[in-house]
């Protein structure tokens, strides 16, 4: 059937909840209204009291949801926008990751955190990041990032199935899209485990979330040929597949809804160059969005978002010059 | 008085005058009303939240707040930023992300800003203009004025952990600040009821020994009356006051919302308490204003907002360089 | 008993008698003042918060608290794992960051744990535990259990945003917890008053509509019924309960503090209330206990704690692979 | 003077308090207690009221600064442990990090954020880390780290000068080392200003922190010369002192007290690949800790932060095998 990326994610808690009555799902309006991005509609009319509408705490009620999942739950938490979590981290990263730690193994916290990110909505500077800075790099956690229906099926029923903390990032501009899928056991997708989406010659493009279909893109109107592989999981990342294509096509391009200071990207092209700097034919490029608070007017937003042409002149000008021809706005005439 | 020869300044010292809070109430509600229409017409991106209901908070807000009180309030802070002085077409042209926006079209709905007026720019964060009101009085007070910090929020921001500590702290620091909780029953899709053990939020300032009232929020002339009172409390003696503000929104969270979750028959009881008709009513009993004469004022303010309407329709975008521009100090890049 | 030859469950089972609170008020005194005196020998890393003179609420709290329930605490919470039934080998264990520790040395004195006993890992930041045990409660009774949840935590917590999110939470969600507030009077080197607008720390419960009271810390007896009382009820009735014990701590906020800030007169004062010697006093003059046989039970715990001091002190530490044990299920790295 | 750290950064906030009626200091026990690390002693004394004890409410005196800085004040505010930073992130890099770009430059946020950091202290888990990748990536903010009693001193007053929120991360393991000092205006380091310590010709070592010294210690004793540079600045950072070294020695080791996986470095390293991947003579490596939470054992937290015996072995390997050895806990025989 065809799936909203939001119908996909309520599709597969609700397949966990029918599997296991362990799990639960809080938040914010995600019971009678279906969460505020509709990703928990149907939810409540199934499960009942399994899923609970919260008072606006997320530090109240994903504190909480630690401790039910440290005593046999699995709940499923909302925060709406992910930077709410500014309000509420202490309890992800600092109580949550490390409580299997801090217990030798005795008490551990099958918690999911579903966050929605990323701009593109015109929802403003507080409401438009992806923040996975805040959570890479924190031991004990994993954090996942769907790019389609089929892949936050797949990913949200790992998580939830996982008996460690696990972050869902899920991309808010891509809730609307649709795709055919069959909701069923086989479309679970592991954590850790990356896509090769396409497979090419000259390039390998890394992508995650609403960027995979950047990248897409470029790669299908290119002159050149491209491994583009959708990452998924964020932490940890499939050294393996992102390793083994860079070996193959000696260039990494990475496209991140990031900025171009603390992005993701940075760990994937530290970690390639220090173990295939022989391989490496041309130097590493990321393609970000700039350091600056997310803007809200639509042109500028758009301009923003790592678009797919950007994607293709930086791949362009690398097999051309041998070199990164540097972002786009240190080269926009109209900024000097 | 037409918004293009008025300063923000004289748009703000007008409410003095009775009829032009009424006036003031229904340029609210016209804006309000213009925004949810452009949305319709999909001229407005992301997300809108707007005050109708509530546009006797905001007035009387405006006018027991002298210039030299520092406003924070929250998204739906449209109504808050046009009783401040803030223009229609300023408010407007920021919700449509145009330059003529009150910070240039880079923040949207939700981040409106007007140092002279006193208003921080407004905050999409949940209870997180408390704590920062808090530190606003105290950063006035230090420069010698006789200035307050208001906090202006929701019922539901009562249950995070800022206004918690943004309550305790004032009250330890004895800064003089005015927590103003516009209490309209719901959070967002969820009743008061279903969130916090009570609805007489104003309880909670035992918790802090902070003085506490509610008032009603319909009636302008009571509300001038008793918050006016709460801000020279504020002002004249040590600490800080908490005012419950009894009010209700006629329209949906947000422009998608039709509000499907309300209690039947809530909506009606409410509206039967409109603002803008109380005040306008009585104003039209006592002789102050003539029916012809309200009429004409319904009529010019409407004017005047469609007039704003054309300007920002008309209003062209930002340009680049000011998504990169006030990052820092230094230009970004 | 030897600490070798019982079980913690033994152990906690044990707090039905008298005298073996008695008993575990003394070993919670020596384990604190060993962990001191190893602290001043160099043995020690980082901190340690030790808590002599609160003593009886942590046998209260073992012996009102079944192993059905579930306990959050802080850093200071040393006093509470040995009630709940852990060692002192185990506690000092993961003091020295020892093999034989709680958790294997890997955590140290602010992060004891074990689920057998039903205490959580131990908070080390602020207020944390708090909304964890409105969860934890929850947890328990979806797996059918009759246990409640307790977070236990001090007078400064009442403060964080984390105290009102989770008293909220609870309330509406009518969840059987206690919140259990150890008020010392200070947090860290501050004292209550100039941090919180009052002392009588139960009349914050009133916010939440969360039914509330104060009970004297000091005294063993009372504290078990009047805390027992609180049990039951959050057990058996809808909701959470607030109990504010009042209490002190007769050192400093951790090992380097001398605590010169205290009020003058203020410890002389609290240690005339020393729990240890009023329950003492009582078994004795109620004939329950010999002058003799409580002169032995305080040489046996003497030499019980002597005997975990020089087993730790010989135990090894954690050997290289403790580092990356128990990150996620799969092996770091 | 001799000065211990903590001491050099009283005297900096006191020069500045001096200077400008506007400066406050607002933390847990900063007043008469002067702090838990003794680094506001001697203020209160001086200034009174302007140095104020809060209740445990890291969100309400951080949001109450963020308010007094748009309003006048130049607060300085003492965030104890880094890690409390979690539950009052909101107003840094969610409000004040964005209230200049919200009110379209009309409302500045002269705020410092004073926060220990690191390990090697025996404080555990949630004592001990350094975290500044919850900050780094976040327009608006600026984040700089001394090393030491005279940059702590520089960076400290900069940062109360700068019309930005500025963060200052203090690794604790220093607070109580000793240097030479005479405090006044010449010592003041700009923010954005890194520090070549020793020049070499044979790799460039990038420090930050704690890993200064450890840094500085290899290289005393190798067989290899080295530029050893202090970034002290974090964001942002100094590109063209790292991009001028680099240039030079073709080799980049950066040295850092953050995990592998999030670590501050692999922002360096991906920026030096892109822009001087020619240049680049070996692999880039990082010496970084292992992704684990900090233990608190005397004997696994000395393994867990990085040694200089360590650089020493990873620069020797780069030279000798012009590959990277890998992290040592991957060559550990005993974790096989
Ligand atoms: C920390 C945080 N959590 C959740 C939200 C999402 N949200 C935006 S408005 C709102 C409801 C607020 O209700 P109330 O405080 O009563 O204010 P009102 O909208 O009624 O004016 C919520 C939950 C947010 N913006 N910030
Ligand atoms: C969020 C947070 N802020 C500050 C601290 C530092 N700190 C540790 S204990 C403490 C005092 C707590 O006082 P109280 O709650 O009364 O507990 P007590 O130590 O008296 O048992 C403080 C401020 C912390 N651990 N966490
Ligand atoms: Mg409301
Ligand atoms: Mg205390």
């Amino acid at each position: 059937m065809l799936l909203r990326m939001n119908q996909a994610i309520a599709a597969g808690i609700r397949d966990e909840m029918r599997a296991d009555p362990t799990v639960v799902v809080w938040g914010e309006d995600v019971a009678e209204a279906g969460g505020v991005f509709k990703a928990t509609v149907g939810l409540h009319e199934e499960f009942g009291d399994r899923v609970r509408d919260t008072p606006i705490s997320e530090m109240g009620f994903l504190g909480a949801a630690v401790g039910a999942a440290s005593t046999g739950l699995r709940p499923v938490v909302e925060i709406m926008f992910i930077e709410f979590l500014g309000v509420a981290l202490d309890q992800l990263v600092t109580e949550a990751a490390f409580y299997r730690y801090l217990s030798a193994g005795e008490v551990t916290v099958p918690l999911v955190v579903r966050g929605s990110v990323g701009a593109g909505m015109g929802f403003g500077a507080q409401h438009s990041q992806t923040l996975e800075r805040w959570l890479v790099g924190s031991p004990g956690i994993k954090v996942a990032m769907p790019s389609s229906s089929r892949t936050a099926y797949g990913l949200i029923r790992s998580a939830i199935r996982d008996d460690d903390p696990v972050v869902v990032l899920e991309p808010r501009a891509l809730y609307a899209e649709r795709e055919d899928l069959e909701p069923s056991d086989e479309h679970i997708i592991p954590l850790g485990q990356a896509e090769l989406l396409t497979e090419g010659d000259d390039v390998t493009l890394i992508t995650l979330g609403n960027t995979v279909g950047t990248a897409l893109t470029a790669a299908r109107n290119a002159a050149w040929s491209a491994d583009v592989i959708d990452l998924l999981t964020l932490q940890p990342w499939d050294r393996q597949l992102v390793f083994d294509s860079v070996s193959k096509t000696g260039r990494l391009v990475v496209v991140e809804e990031s900025p171009w200071s603390g992005g993701w990207g940075a760990d994937i092209v530290a970690a390639v160059t220090e173990e295939l700097f022989g391989e490496l034919r041309a130097p590493t490029v990321r393609v970000t969005t700039p350091d600056v608070p997310v803007p809200f007017a639509a042109e500028l937003e758009a301009r923003y978002l790592p678009a797919s042409d950007e994607v293709t002149r930086q791949v362009d000008g690398l097999l051309e010059t041998g070199r990164s021809i540097g972002p786009w706005w240190l080269r926009e005439e109209s900024l000097r | 008085m037409s918004a293009a020869v008025t300063t923000e300044l004289d748009r703000r010292a007008a409410l003095m005058d009775r009829v032009a809070r009424l006036e003031r109430m229904l340029e609210i509600r016209r804006t309000e009303e213009s925004i949810q229409a452009m949305f319709a017409d999909g001229l407005v991106n992301g997300s809108a939240h707007t005050c109708q209901g509530q546009e006797a908070v905001s007035v009387a807000l405006a006018t027991v707040a002298t210039t030299e009180d520092v406003v924070t309030c929250t998204y739906r802070g449209h109504g808050h930023a046009l009783a401040l002085g803030m223009t229609p077409t300023t408010v407007m042209g920021e919700v449509l992300g145009r330059e003529v926006g009150s910070i240039g079209g880079v923040g949207g709905s939700m981040h409106l800003s007007d140092h002279t007026i006193g208003l921080l720019p407004t905050f999409a964060i949940v209870g997180a203009g408390i704590p920062v009101a808090v530190g606003a009085a105290i950063g006035r007070r230090e420069a010698g004025s006789d200035g307050i910090g208001v906090a202006v929020f929701g019922d539901g921001a009562t249950n995070i952990g800022a206004f918690h500590e943004g309550l305790n702290l004032a009250s330890v620091w004895d800064v003089p600040v005015v927590f103003l909780c516009e209490n309209n029953l719901y959070g967002e899709y969820s009743r008061i009821d279903r969130t916090t053990p009570f609805e007489d939020l104003h309880r909670r300032g035992a918790a802090y020994d902070i003085p506490s009232r509610a008032v009603d929020g319909q009636d302008a002339d009571t509300l001038v009356d008793e918050l006016g009172a709460e801000f020279e409390a504020a002002r004249r003696t040590p600490g800080p006051r908490f005012v419950e503000v009894k009010t209700y929104r006629f329209v949906g969270h947000s422009r998608s919302d039709t509000a499907p979750y309300r209690r039947s028959g809530e909506l009606d009881a409410w509206m039967e308490r409109d603002p803008i008709a109380i005040l306008g009513d009585r104003l039209e009993s006592e002789g102050v204003l003539s029916a012809e004469g309200r009429a004409s004022l319904e009529r010019d303010v409407a004017a005047r907002v469609q007039d704003a309407v054309d300007v920002v329709k008309a209003a062209p975008p930002p340009d680049l360089a000011a998504m990169f521009a006030h990052v820092t100090a230094q230009v970004a890049r």
